[in-house]
């Protein structure tokens, strides 16, 4: 009796276990090239300066960091990306943080986190409420968002910004054009983009700086829509600044609505996480006066 | 500080017969004597149809220890025996007599003062003379004088609070009667060996206070406290913590804790019987209220019907929607002004139309006050909201056993939740389950 | 002999005090409260005020009605709710978030339960949650500083109410990364906020705040109007607020017994929710002590919102969580009845 | 029951969420948006099919001593199947969706119809019966999430249906409005059921 029981409990373990080892095998390969991918968008929209360049890793004792390019062959070193991770309410939130060279924060992309949904989770999610797409079309009344996409996908040709516009947010991409102060290119993609009309976008065409003055306005306004946008209010602060207060003061970080527990295991693994680069990199330059 | 206890109500005092001496109101034709007038066994009847019976005649002979016997409170003749309408509400055996207007007693000249005789003697006398607690409960009384073996009762309470409203009986019988109810307690703390006697009178009489006070002088066993007036500053267990400070165990009787408390009209009583032999056929009476025309405090013959005594008063307004026996707060309302007085009759409240106010209850608040007020210190809403769910055990577990009905709760209710009634039910459910446990078992 | 008489158990006497009494006299007892926010915030507040009640009111009658049972929006505890959800919400809010607010409160947290008498917890201050949770950038930055004050009550203080600026000054002190000049203007906050004209300001109202919370007097003398009425009792109140001060005096400051009790009792809410709000009869315990381990309770948590949570008042939450205590609360300190022996 | 019968019973009468109040853990969590109510359910649906059909097919070899961590044993696999697959194809349904696809093992659903119908039962109804039961579950999910996305954003499967003025009811998609929803919808669908009986 007994061998018949652990017989057929052997044997169907057994079917399992081949069953799925052969799922793994199929999906393994997968699941890592997403994994790559989400790192490869993070360290973008974390430094979004070197959004077209490439990264260098580097990896100390306790620290695995990036060096960031604004160019593909390693010219215009623009700052480093670091992970940081904390605990948070219910998971490990782990982040990818820009740094420029004088320490300040870049930007800043979450890369794994399980909070709760609605409270922590919308450490992501408040920012993707409002899409370029819908802000877009808020903007300029009538668009047509699909000439969006394209067009900044035909205008550009550089792989990185392709896998930006399909896995990240659009944001990231036209803050770095803007950042990469490339007018002609801003030029191109701002007026078909925000479905001007044709008077206004011969107008853009024909002055390259206005539409250039235009395309940041856009993002200012982007910005002021989308508060309160947690991951936002990192960008230009330096180390010391990282505390999470409730009241309003714009010195500080805000806690996500709610989820304080979350906001202070962000902030502080950010901290940690620079202090740490710090000393890797042996100290950030001081800002010009 | 006047003595109390904790929680009770204030309701409006509407003392109207206060200074009203107690007046003896003509005969009527007929009486309607009913065999249980007490708590306990009814007596039986020991007469027939037709009859001739004196004003003391005994017509009905006690059963068991916890029963009285029922006297005659007029000379005639017994008319019948069947059953007549009740105050307590279902019609109930009585004995219907005519009355010869002779007014004669039973022959009492032989009668010999027993004040002075032996416990046993006054017990059995008490007993013969039908008296009860003339409060409302209306307990056979020499029960109350026997104590069982192994319990001592030092302290006896003559109870004068008097706390319902309109009623003023008692404080009329302290004023026009304060020696036989002084000599009355005497006997009582005689037959009890009880060392300590007091008169707890609340402080809206303080006339009465004034002449008890004045005729227990010299007196050191006795002494007249003034109470604060607060209903039911009379209920048993609330008077003996406020004149001694000790709580009545719960389930438990006022000898648990070494008292004993009675009616100073039931102190009266017992001095009428052992001092001139007559048993208990008569009782003052408060007929008051806003639908009576002449209200007063009236001496009237067990029996009489309702609507006779009303008519002595002066006869009740066209406005009279409610007649209620005893005070407002714990009284019964009649369907039928033919009910007649029994022992425990210490009152008729003649209410008009304005002054009755049929509330439809409300949800519960849980405000509180039920739980403030409560004189038992019990949750009366809770346990009203058990009764009403069924949750029957959950009920006693909050003590509605000990619960006395005085209806505080209801009366300070908001929502006009008649937690009495609730209890009512609660209770009879209580005794059902009881009777049937004990049918299995037996 | 009349033809008809009334059978009713006893008793058959009633006190006058019935549910629509004691509603209509909390409601007079907030007008005082209703006029000094009107005063203090402008016609914006009474707007708000009347919008709230009306859309409790008619949310009360369309619920009851689509459930098929007597419609009872004139014993004004619906009006009561609507006033008192206003009373919660900072002047600046649109106009439809106290409409939003009130139908919540009744649709959700009182109907499905049964109705008046039977809503678990306060209907206000369940609308108020849900108002804070779902929009939150409303009911957190829309203060307005009062027509004759500023928002903290300190002229050379701006960005926050009272609490706002406490809760910022202790994230600063308890923090050990921020600059020694960030930590004396902090300090000079604080000591501003204890500052006399401070707590006369507190006191008066003429601070920053939600609607009806700001003025300590006026809503005093409302509550002492119920108190002489016997429609609230002191046990709850004074536990609450007597636990507040004591926690903030003990931990309120940088090291024990440095705080600083008048300020926190004088500022937010607690006053009109330690007399209008916590004394709810139906969402607090029936019995005496209950009612001062409710209020101990909800000023336990108060004051722990206060110093150490995420949010710089803490009053609505604390009600609401001891709100759900009450059952338990209820059961384990029924009063010992008379003549009952402990262990027995 | 006829083949019929076992299929659609799990919509209505029997729906596990609405009728049983089974699977509550994942109809709480993961209904904040359609999006991840649909695909939390096709998951289970498919673990539901997969395991009915497997424990239907092994029950009369299986004896009853260790029918429970054989089922256990084949409900994990589809688990994990689903799991891994998700990771693979759908990398954001399987982030948003996280912890409750592993999770999914001891959803009372499935082990209750294995134990309660696939034991019992041929391969055929015992596949109709997962499928009905499991598609029964995605409908109470699709409602509910329907109902917590639309208030919550404004928005049903990212498309905007009330309107860019909408002021969307945040407290809809967090935790509390999860058992606020699911309460009243419990409520109706109960108020629906005893008029229907009426």
């Amino acid at each position: 009796m007994m061998a018949k029981l652990v017989g057929v409990l052997a044997a169907i373990t057994f079917v399992a276990a081949l069953g799925l080892g052969f799922v793994y095998q199929k999906t393994t390969p997968k699941i890592e090239a997403q994994k790559r991918i989400t790192d490869e968008v993070a360290m973008r929209t974390a430094l979004p300066q070197a959004a077209c360049g490439v990264f260098v890793k580097h990896e100390t004792d306790s620290l695995t960091y990036y060096e960031g390019y604004r160019y593909p062959d390693t010219t215009g070193f623009v700052g480093y990306v670091v992970r940081a991770s904390g605990r948070g309410y219910s998971s490990t939130i782990e982040t990818m943080v820009g740094v420029d060279p004088s320490g300040r924060i870049t930007g800043l992309k979450i890369t794994h986190e399980q909070e709760t949904p609605g409270l922590g989770t919308r450490i992501e999610e408040v920012r993707s409420t409002k899409t370029l797409l819908d802000a877009l079309k808020e903007l300029v009344g009538k668009g047509n968002p699909p000439v969006v996409a394209v067009t900044i996908g035909d205008s550009t040709e550089s792989k990185c910004i392709e896998v930006i516009i399909k896995e990240a947010s659009a944001c990231a991409c036209l803050d770095s054009l803007i950042a990469l102060e490339d007018t002609s290119k801003v030029c191109n993609i701002v007026p078909r983009a925000f479905s001007l009309a044709t008077k206004d976008s011969a107008l853009c065409l024909s002055n390259p700086a206005l539409t250039f003055e235009v395309a940041k306005k856009v993002m200012q306004k982007l910005r002021e829509q989308q508060t309160p946008w947690f991951l936002e209010q990192f960008i230009g602060k330096s180390k010391a600044n990282l505390l999470v207060v409730a009241g309003k003061t714009d010195r500080y970080i805000q806690a996500i609505t709610g989820a304080t527990m979350s906001s202070t295991a962000v902030t502080s693994s950010v901290r940690e996480a620079i202090t740490k680069l710090e000393r890797a990199v042996g100290g950030f330059k001081e800002e010009k006066p | 500080m006047a003595k109390t206890f904790r929680g009770g109500v204030h309701p409006p005092e509407a003392k109207l017969t206060a200074s009203k001496p107690i007046e003896t109101i003509a005969q009527p034709d007929r009486v309607i004597i009913p065999l249980s007038q007490h708590t306990g066994a009814p007596s039986k009847p020991t007469v027939k149809v037709g009859e001739e019976v004196l004003i003391g005649s005994k017509i009905g002979e006690a059963e068991g220890f916890i029963s009285v016997p029922t006297h005659s409170s007029v000379s005639g003749k017994v008319k019948a025996i069947a059953n007549y309408p009740h105050p307590l509400g279902r019609p109930m055996p009585a004995i219907e007599i005519e009355n010869d207007s002779r007014d004669e007693w039973i022959d009492l000249s032989h009668w010999t003062d027993l004040t002075n005789s032996s416990p046993d003697e006054i017990r059995r006398a008490v007993r013969e003379a039908g008296i009860v607690g003339l409060g409302g409960a209306a307990f056979p009384t020499h029960v109350k004088l026997s104590p069982p073996e192994g319990k001592t009762i030092d302290t006896v309470i003559l109870n004068g609070a008097e706390c319902e409203p309109y009623l003023t009986g008692d404080h009329r019988l302290m004023l026009e009667h304060p020696d036989e109810i002084i000599e009355g307690l005497r006997v009582i703390m005689k037959v009890l060996g009880a060392a300590r006697g007091y008169i707890g009178i609340e402080r809206n009489k303080p006339d009465a206070i004034d002449k008890m006070s004045e005729k227990v002088e010299d007196e050191e066993s006795i002494e007249v406290v003034g109470l604060k007036v607060k209903y039911p500053q009379g209920a048993e267990k609330q008077l003996i913590k406020a004149l001694t400070g000790r709580e009545v165990p719960c389930g438990g009787l006022p000898m648990d804790v070494g008292c004993l408390v009675q009616n100073v009209g039931t102190s009266y009583a017992i001095w009428q019987a052992l001092k001139l032999g007559k048993p208990l056929i008569e009782r003052v009476v408060t007929v008051s209220g806003s639908a009576v025309k002449s209200p007063g405090n009236y001496m009237v013959r067990i029996g009489t019907t309702f609507s006779h005594v009303i008519e002595q008063a002066g006869g009740m307004d066209e406005g009279c929607s409610k007649i209620i026996m005893g005070g407002p707060m714990m009284g019964i309302a009649q369907h039928t002004d033919q009910v007649p007085v029994v022992k425990g009759t210490s009152g008729m409240i003649l209410l008009s139309a304005q002054d009755v106010r049929i509330d439809e209850p409300g949800p519960c608040l849980r405000c509180g006050k039920c739980v403030d007020h409560c004189p038992m210190r019990l949750v009366p809403n809770e346990i009203a909201r058990f009764v009403e769910k069924g949750r029957i055990a959950e009920a006693e577990a909050y003590g509605i056993l000990d619960c006395m009905e005085c209806g505080v709760c209801a009366y300070v209710c908001p929502s006009k939740i008649n937690h009495v009634h609730l209890f009512k039910i609660g209770k009879a459910e209580i005794a059902q389950r009881r009777r049937k446990e004990a049918g299995k078992e037996g | 002999m009349s033809a008809k008489l009334t059978v009713t158990p006893s008793p058959h006497i009633r006190d006058d005090l019935d549910i629509k009494k004691v509603m209509y006299a909390v409601v007079l007892a907030l007008i005082p409260s209703a006029i000094g926010g009107v005063y203090f915030f402008g016609l914006r507040a009474l707007v708000i005020i009347v919008a709230a009640s009306l859309a409790a009111i008619a949310t009360e009658a369309v619920c009851q009605k689509a459930i098929r049972r007597p419609v009872t929006i004139s014993d004004g505890s619906a009006l009561i709710t609507g006033i008192l959800l206003a009373f919660n919400l900072p002047p600046g809010v649109p106009y439809w978030l106290p409409v939003v607010g009130s139908v919540f409160a009744i649709a959700v947290a009182k109907i499905p339960f049964g109705g008046l008498g039977y809503n678990p917890l306060n209907p206000a201050l369940v609308g108020r949650a849900f108002l804070l949770a779902s929009w939150p950038v409303y009911m957190t930055t829309t203060w307005t500083a009062p027509s004759r004050g500023s928002l903290s009550g300190i002229s050379a203080i701006t960005t926050a109410t009272p609490l706002g600026v406490f809760k910022y000054v202790r994230h600063i002190l308890d923090n050990p990364s921020v600059g020694p000049d960030e930590i004396s203007r902090a300090n000079s906050y604080l000591a501003q906020l204890y500052s006399s004209a401070s707590l006369k300001n507190l006191f008066l109202g003429n601070v920053g705040g939600c609607i009806g919370e700001t003025s300590v007097i006026l809503l005093l003398i409302g509550a002492a109007y119920l108190l002489i009425k016997g429609i609230i009792c002191w046990r709850i109140p004074l536990s609450y607020i007597g636990t507040v001060a004591l926690l903030t005096w003990i931990l309120g400051g940088q090291g024990l017994f440095h705080g600083y009790p008048l300020f926190h009792v004088l500022s937010g809410g607690l006053v009109l929710g330690a007399f209008f709000m916590a004394t709810d009869m139906v969402t607090s315990p029936v019995t005496p002590k209950g009612k001062i381990i409710f209020g101990v309770g909800c000023g336990i948590l108060t004051s722990v919102i206060r110093l150490y949570g995420g949010y710089p008042e803490g009053v609505s939450y604390s009600i609401l969580i001891m709100n759900i205590t009450v059952p338990l609360i209820d059961r384990y300190t029924r009063p010992r009845k008379l003549g009952e022996v402990k262990g027995s | 029951m006829s083949a019929a019968g076992e299929f659609t019973k799990g919509f209505i009468k029997q729906n596990p969420v609405f009728r049983i109040v089974l699977g509550l853990c994942p109809t709480l969590a993961v209904t904040t948006s359609l999006k991840n109510g649909i695909g939390m359910g096709l998951a289970a649906t498919f673990v539901l099919v997969g395991s009915n059909v497997i424990v239907s097919l092994i029950r009369k070899a299986v004896p009853s001593r260790i029918r429970i961590p054989c089922y256990i044993v084949v409900i994990a696999s589809f688990v994990t199947v689903v799991d891994l697959v998700m990771a693979a194809y759908t990398p954001q349904l399987h982030k948003n969706l996280g912890i409750f696809i592993p999770l999914i093992v001891v959803n009372c659903i499935i082990l209750g119809r294995a134990e309660a119908f696939a034991s019992k039962n041929s391969v055929g109804m015992s596949f109709l019966d997962g499928l009905g039961m499991g598609l029964g579950f995605t409908f109470a999910l699709a409602i509910t999430a329907s109902v917590r996305e639309i208030i919550g954003t404004g928005k049903i499967w990212d498309l905007v249906v009330l309107g860019t003025k909408y002021n969307p009811v945040l407290l809809a998609v967090l935790s509390p409005g999860a058992f606020i929803t699911l309460g009243l919808l419990i409520g109706l669908f109960n108020l629906f059921e005893v008029r229907k009986e009426k």
